[in-house]
Parts: C-alpha cells; structure tokens; sequence
C-alpha cells in the first residue's frame, strides 16, 4: 500500500561530488527559492539545468525514464533553421544560434554531418531563390551545389536530384542530448527523480505550493514542497495543468516516422519545398529516419502509428533515396509534439512551432504554477532560458543565464537513481 | 516471419490475443517481488514497448519500464523478454508470442534492479567510460554499441556485478587499442583492467553476448582478438605507440588515419572536422 | 490499402530456434556443463586422494574399499564420472582453441565435434568398464 | 597475471588429456581394481611413481586454478582475490604434499 508522507530532504541540498570528474560547475551556495520541474524531456532538462545553474533549490521529476515521451522519439535534427527559413524566419535564426551553442557546450552527442536540401523536379528549382534569401536573412550559411556533386557527396541520391543546397544540419542523440542535460544538473545539485508520477497538486487556496507523486521506484506516495513548480510535460501538458484547475491549450499531433536500418545517407537529406510529409532523411545512429507526418490524436499510449503513414514515409522518402523502398524497416513510430493551440486551424502543420509559457498566476489565478509547451529539442537551451529569466521576475531576481557557456557534463554521467539516497547497489532482479 | 524489405501487399493488420506477464515490485518497494498477468488484445505488429506503454497507459499507470527512441539506437528499451535480451521497441509481439500464448518480459540481468522492469545500467556506463570514452562511442570507433546491457545480461559469467569488466566494455578497450584511441583511464590502466583477474580471461567463451547485441557488436570477437593482442604481447605496443603519439584529445574528432582491420564498424559516417558543418 | 510489414531486424537473425538449444545458445550450456563437471571433477579428486589413505593403513583396509567401489553399481558411477572427464576434456579443448581465436567462426562445428567424440570415447570406455568387470 | 594463468590453464589441461590417459590404462585396465599389492608392485617402478607425482601434480593445479576463477565469479575486489588465491594455493599445497607423502610412504614399504 502506498504510503503518504512528507518527504523531508526535499530541502536539503545534494551537491554530489563527483571526484576526478571535474564538472561540478556550481553556482553560489545561497539557497534561493525551490522548484520543481515536472516532465524530464529536453524541455524539463533544459529548465532544470538552466535554473541550477542559477542557484535555484530544482527537483525534476518524470513518470518514466528521462527523454521517454516526445523527445526521445524526435527526428534527431540538430536544425540549421533551413526548414523555417522561408516560413519563419524567427524560429530560423533561433535554430541557427542554438545549433551552433549545442555543438559548443555538448559535441559528444551530436554529429556535425552537414545537410542537403536537394531539388528533385522544376517546382523544387523554382523554390530554391526563395530559400536562399530566407536562408540569407536568418543568417544560415548555404552554398549552392550541382548534380554531379551532389551525387557525389550522397551517390544513393535520386539520380534526377537537379541540384542541392549544402546547410550546416547536425544529427543529435535525443536521450543522450537529454541525458547529458540532466548529468550537468545532478552535477550541480538537482534532485532528479524518474519514475515518479505526479498525481496532484498541494494547493493553498488555488495557488500551487507543491505536487504529490507517486514513486514507483519506491513504490509510495510522497509530498514535494515547493515556493514555484513547473509543468514542462509536453503532450500531457494539458492534463496536468488540468489537476491544478489551470488550462495550457495543448494540441498534441502526432508524427510517424519510419527507420530504415542503415544509413542511406552521410548528411541529413531534406526536399528542397516547403516543409511537408516525408520530405526529409536523417541519419541516425545505425538508421535512416523518414520523417514525418503530422495529425491530432488524443491516445498518447502509445501514439497510434497508421500504416498508411508508414507506407508514405517510404514512398516518400525513396523519392529522395530510391534505396529507401528495398531497406528494411527496423521500426516505426510515432510521437506527439506538444503544439499551442493558440489559433487553431486544420492542420497541425500550421500551428506555431515556436514555443509558449503560461504563468498560470497571472492567467488563471493560480499562482505558483507556470507551464511550457511547445518548441524544439534543438531550441530547447532557449526556451530554458526564457522560462528562467520569467522565474526570475516571478521571484524577484536577476540572474544572468550562463547555459550557452557552460558544457554540459557527458551522458554517461546521468544516474538513475541519483535522486535516491538511500539507493545502494545490492539486488539483481530475481 | 523473415527480416524483409518492406514490399507492397504485405499481410493485412492482425490482432493477438495472450497474456503477457510482467516481473513486478523492485527493492525498495513494499511488495519486493511478484508476476503479474495481464490479458491483452493488441495489433500484431505492436512492438513490445508499444505493448508496455498501453498497459501502462489502460491498465496499470505504476508499471515502471524504460524507453526512448523507440527505434533501436538509445538503447534504454533492453529487457528479457520469453528468457532472452532484446531490445522491446524493435521485437513485435508477432514475434515472441502466439495467439493465445505467454509473454513474459522481465528486466535485463546481472545489473542492479531498480523497479519492475528497469535495471541500471550505471556500472555498465562506469566501465564503458573507464574503457572507451562517450565521444569514442557516440560518434567516433565505437558507435555501433547503443550501450543497452543485453551482452551483461546475457553473459553466464554475470557481468560487473561478478567483478567482470563485461562484454561491451572489453569490446570498447579492443576499439581503443586497434584505432589508438585513448580510453578514459588511460592505457595502463585499460592493459591492467583487460588483463586483470577480471578482464578478457574471466570470459568463457560462450558467444551469448554477441547472439544478444542488438547492434552487431560482436564483443565475444572483440575478446577473443584481445586474448591474442595481451599474450602475443603487441596490446602493449599498441598502446605504446598510442601513448608516444602524445596525449589524444578527447573531444576531437578523430583526426587520425583510418581504424585499422580489427574495427568493425568504420563504414559508419565520421564526423566531418574538415568541412566545419 | 496495401499494408506494410513492420518487420523486425534483431529477433530473426540471432535466435534460430532450430540451432539453439531452447532459449540459449550452445555456448551458454557448454559453459555451464564444463563448470559443473569441473565441479565434480574437483570434488572427485579430493575424495579418491581421502580414500587412498586406505594404502596407508594397511591391506586389509584397502582391499576392502576396492571391494566396496568395484560392485557393479558403483561401476555406473565411475562410468558418469568418464563422461563428466571426458566432455570436460574435449569442451576445454574447443575453449582453449576458440579462446586462442583457431576456429572461431566454427565454434558451434567444433563443440559438436568434440561432443560426438566424446560420446564414442565414453562409449569405448563403458564397454571396456562393464564387459570387462 | 590472469593472462599467464590461462594460459597454464590450458596447457595443464592438455598435459592431463595425456595423463589421464596413462593414468587411466595403468590401473584400470588389469580387470578392475589393482589390490593392495598390486598397487605397491607397481609404485616400485620408478616410471610409474614419476607419472602419478606428475598427474597429482598437474590434476591439483588445474583444478585449484579452475576453482580459483569460478569463486572470482562470486568474489570481487583486491581483497577477496588474495583470499581466494591463498586459500586455492593452500588448499593445493597441501594436497601434492600429501600424495607425494603417501606415495613415498607405500614406496619405502
């Protein structure tokens, strides 16, 4: 039977030393406000990180393993911003400059393979003025390049490809991306605490005070006191926010993508049009991710994946890699992006990819409470820091954000159950 | 079934219907240990971890289970399912289990139990850093290894809990000494380590790691070949020589001539150092 | 609508169920019988050196333990303590040359090689031992 | 130094193939079991007093040396690998010095 308690070390500071590593990074040793930052995606990581960093008292919790809902199951793209530059050339520049600061504070989980966006028939050429000049105004390096050397940089290209365009796109490791975020906040203090659901809210009035979980780790209830918590849990925003009275209008849509069990490609590979189904090929690890699809759902376990939606990553990605239709598929999957519903329309597609906070203080009368939703692993740094400068209005201070400095500690340096004290490595399963 | 190109005209989607059952409870819970079965109907080409997660997500929101990416390459998703290693995101149910049938899936082996079906794999991670370093790994000689356990948990001779250095880390110190690659505790320290009570010879040569890898390591190889370097006496001058070409720097691409016969998986894209992006 | 096959790479490929032995490979087995049989091998030695201390005390002691362990019954014993010897014997070969990188890609061949060998020196030596006696 | 070890491992084993064999033939293959007088007949052979020296030699070390890895299996750490060397050593030691004692003992009768 679950039991019900507070839990006590909630304000006792672990600063875990991690002799011969070198990678405590702290931060002064005033104790500022405690936070909790509910979901551990890139998001979750990003603001836990960001927040330690700052000196905040931060305790993550996530219901499952870290990076096991809509981050781990991404496309992997570290974006150059190519993908927006015509469309939003805000969200553009953003990925630019966090492509270039992820590459600078994490290297070991990221791979510099550059990308194409290859133009494939006349409608693709005729778009390419266009990309060039967004590409020119969000300030993404491109050059230009001709059929003879574009199949000779990718030889398994469609031999019809007419030209190409070379952008600095990078292939990241989406857990290990996370990983290491959360590595570098265990390093500097932060409870991290996985498999532990949240299943209510400690509420004073209407205002949030704290979150009751459930570990099941250790199999029981627990109270987490907190001055500010943070629903950073993406697709589950909505419902979350929902326990507390609060509303994030969240849309989750989902995406299928398929992975081909080898590498088809050296770079990331992207159809040279406006961004739609199918029309990019990520190498990822041992695979070829097609990607993707996007429609509403409302199942989350699991995300549905339609095989028609398999059978259209295929197709349309052997229009970019004919090879793509004889590989074997190693696996298909789905996630749900966690888009704002802010002006609702058809298509998933046209919702903002840009990201949104809720201070759910000012909003809804719920002080106490601020969610984030929305956004992209690769601007996942800056969403944490603009959720971190609003922590910092909301309490009061001013603390500079230090995370496009500081490298992150290595993934491997993630602990499961560093949230765990008593935690000793005794029993093997039976 | 056979591993197959995707075609056209495929079989049409089918449904299973059994009873999968789970290894409950963990150390630090009240009920340490149980089996619990749950009666499933569900589409015969969900994977395991798809299976995992409607269970989860219809039936019992405690279950405790890892996953990530969900197509082979975090490696976090490696349980036993039926008895053996596999990694569930990329095992259907078609696969493991018939209509009307058992699934029973517990978590890996030989590493310490966290809860349900989630083993750490944190003393696996402290030899693969001490071996072969996280760059090596991800990007550089070693990527093919998704560090997902299956190989210590297949192991008969039990993995780091036993002491052993374990099948992926000898493969990554293998990796290191063929390419020049200095590993994390630097070469003396990996020659001791491999070399020690609980290095290369503690294996036993019962090729069950490389049956389970998911991602074609081959570690029972990659032992076997240090066997021969460490009495043959040429993994000390290997290393020797590493070390005479001055500190390697971690971080850096690899900069170096090509890895030499012994690595596997060169035909993996390296990082592009040259051309910047 | 056609449907795709979302078919799976790693199961397949590593566990044919018509080479392996149940769930686990040969290797995984072997390893355990040679334990086992090094096992009681050991135990063996340590009790055949306490019984010889038989000699030491005198004729009749011994010759009365000989009459003891030579009743057919005990003959059976010694016939599972050869192959115990004997696949202990021929496993350790294939181990220590596969261990040494001779044969690797055979490994399997090898094992059922000196498995079979083995069975046809026990069987030589179970006739020797029961005719004979 | 486990490297050496298994290497001896398997030479020991190899050297045993062939002495068991001998071993096996000298006093087994008269019709059953040698008798007391049978057995001090032939230890007064030098030859065959050398070959049991040896195979109890050989048959001890390989399997103290066999134990000694599967107890490293269980055992981890300095400590517990000097224990479990010194006690396969003793436990070794003792029993050659035991059989060369009874051997040179029914020898000198």
């Amino acid at each position: 039977m679950p039991r019900v308690g507070v839990d006590t070390d909630i304000d006792v500071r672990l600063i875990q030393s991690t002799p011969g590593r070198g990678l405590v990074q702290v931060v002064g040793s005033s104790h500022l406000e405690s936070i909790i930052v509910m979901g551990a995606g890139s998001t979750g990581a990003a603001i836990a990180h960001d927040l330690a960093l700052r000196g905040y008292l931060v305790t993550l919790v996530e219901r499952g393993e870290i990076a096991s809902g809509t981050t781990g199951r991404n496309h992997a793209l570290l974006h150059s911003g190519g993908r927006y530059a015509v469309k939003d050339p805000e969200a553009a520049q953003e990925c630019m400059r966090e492509n270039q600061i992820l590459r600078r504070i994490c290297p070991g989980v990221i791979e510099q393979v550059g990308g194409l966006f290859v133009a494939i028939d006349e409608e693709d050429e005729a778009y390419l003025a266009t990309f060039l000049v967004g590409c020119a105004e969000s300030g993404i390096p491109t050059e230009v390049i001709g059929r003879e050397e574009a199949l000779r940089l990718e030889p398994e290209l469609n031999p019809a490809v007419r030209l190409a365009v070379k952008v600095p796109d990078g292939v990241f490791d989406p857990f290990r991306l996370v990983a290491s975020f959360v590595a570098t906040a265990q390093a500097n203090g932060v409870r991290v605490l996985p498999f532990c659901r949240v299943v209510g809210f400690i509420q004073d009035g209407r205002g949030v005070s704290g979150v009751r979980v459930v570990s099941d780790i250790r199999g029981s209830a627990m109270e987490l006191k907190a001055d500010l918590v943070i629903n950073a849990t993406g697709p589950w925003g909505g419902k979350v926010a929902e326990m507390a009275g609060a509303r994030v209008p969240v849309m989750p849509s989902a995406g299928v993508m398929v992975a081909l069990d080898r590498r088809l490609s050296r770079r990331v590979v992207n159809r040279l049009r406006k961004p739609g189904d199918g029309d990019i090929i990520v190498p990822q690890r041992a695979t070829s991710l097609i990607g993707t699809t996007s429609w509403t759902v409302d199942e989350l376990e699991p995300v549905p994946v339609p095989r028609d939606h398999i059978v259209r990553m295929v197709e349309e990605g052997a229009r970019l890699i004919p090879a793509a239709r004889h590989t074997p598929i190693k696996a298909s999957f789905s996630s749900a992006r966690p888009l704002i519903s802010g002006n609702l329309e058809s298509d998933g597609r046209e919702v903002s990819r840009g990201f949104q906070t809720f201070d759910h203080g000012a909003r809804d009368g719920i002080p106490g409470l601020v969610s984030v939703s929305g956004g992209k692993t690769t601007t996942s740094r800056a969403m944490a820091e603009h959720v971190g400068n609003l922590i910092g209005r909301l309490t009061g201070r001013d603390i500079p954000c230090r995370t496009a400095e500081v490298p992150l500690a290595p993934y491997y340096q993630y602990r499961l159950l560093g949230g765990l004290p008593e935690a000793r490595r005794e029993a093997v399963a039976p | 079934m056979t591993k197959q190109a995707w075609k056209p005209g495929a079989p049409a989607l089918e449904t299973l219907s059994f009873t999968v059952r789970l290894r409950r409870g963990g150390p630090w819970r009240p009920l340490r240990h149980r089996w619990q079965n749950f009666a499933v109907t569900v589409p015969a080409d969900y994977t395991v971890v798809e299976l995992l997660e409607s269970i989860k997500g219809h039936q019992d929101p405690s279950l405790a289970f890892r996953h990530s990416c969900h197509h082979g390459s975090c490696g976090t998703c490696a349980m036993k399912v039926n008895g053996l290693e596999r990694l569930t995101c990329v095992t259907t149910v078609a696969d493991v289990v018939k209509e009307g049938g058992h699934l029973e899936v517990e978590p890996l082996g030989h590493l310490p139990w966290v809860s349900d079906l989630v083993a750490d794999a944190a003393p696996l991670f402290d030899n693969l850093e001490a071996l072969g370093p996280g760059h090596v790994r991800m990007n550089g000689i070693f990527a093919g290894c998704i560090e997902c356990g299956a190989c210590i948990s297949a192991c008969p001779i039990g993995g780091p809990r036993s002491g052993y250095v374990g099948p992926a880390p000898l493969a990554a110190a293998r990796d290191a000494l063929v390419t020049g690659q200095a590993p994390g505790l630097g070469w003396g320290l990996l020659l001791e380590r491999v070399d020690g009570n609980h290095g290369v010879w503690q294996c036993h040569t019962a090729f069950e790691c490389s049956r389970a890898c998911p991602a074609d390591v081959d570690p029972a190889g990659a032992i076997i070949q240090l066997r021969q370097l460490l009495a043959s006496g040429q993994a000390k001058s290997l290393a020797g020589l590493a070390m005479s070409r001055g500190p390697a720097v971690t971080g850096a691409p690899a900069a170096g001539p090509a890895p030499a016969g012994g690595a596997p998986h060169d035909h993996r894209p390296r990082r592009e150092g040259g051309e910047g992006w | 609508m056609q449907e795709p096959l979302r078919s799976v790479t790693q199961s397949e490929l590593r566990y044919s169920p018509d080479r392996d032995l149940g769930k686990r490979g040969v290797g995984y087995w072997a390893f355990y019988l040679h334990r086992a049989s090094g096992l009681v091998l050991s135990l063996y030695l340590l009790a055949h050196l306490g019984f010889l201390s038989a000699l030491y005390r005198g004729p009749e002691a011994y010759n009365a333990f000989v009459a003891i362990v030579s009743q057919r019954g005990m003959l059976f014993m010694d016939v599972l303590l050869a192959a115990a010897a004997i696949y202990h014997a021929f496993n350790g070969l294939r181990v220590s040359a596969v261990g040494f990188g001779l044969g690797v890609k055979r490994q399997l061949l090898w094992f059922w090689v000196a498995f079979g060998l083995g069975l046809v020196a026990l069987a030589a030596f179970s006739v020797r031992l029961l005719g004979g006696g | 130094m486990r490297n050496k070890l298994w290497i001896t491992q398997a030479v020991s084993g190899i050297i045993l193939l062939v002495l068991l064999g001998l071993h096996l033939f000298a006093n087994h293959t008269e019709g059953g079991l040698l008798d007391y007088a049978g057995v001090l007949r032939r230890l007064k052979d030098p030859a065959t007093f050398a070959l049991e020296t040896a195979f109890l030699v050989f048959v001890t070390y390989h399997a103290l040396v066999g134990l000694r890895a599967i107890l490293l299996d269980y055992f981890q750490g300095e400590r517990a690998g000097r224990y479990v060397t010194g006690l396969t050593s003793v436990v070794g030691v003792v029993a050659v010095v035991y059989g060369v004692w009874l051997s040179v003992s029914l020898y000198l009768r």
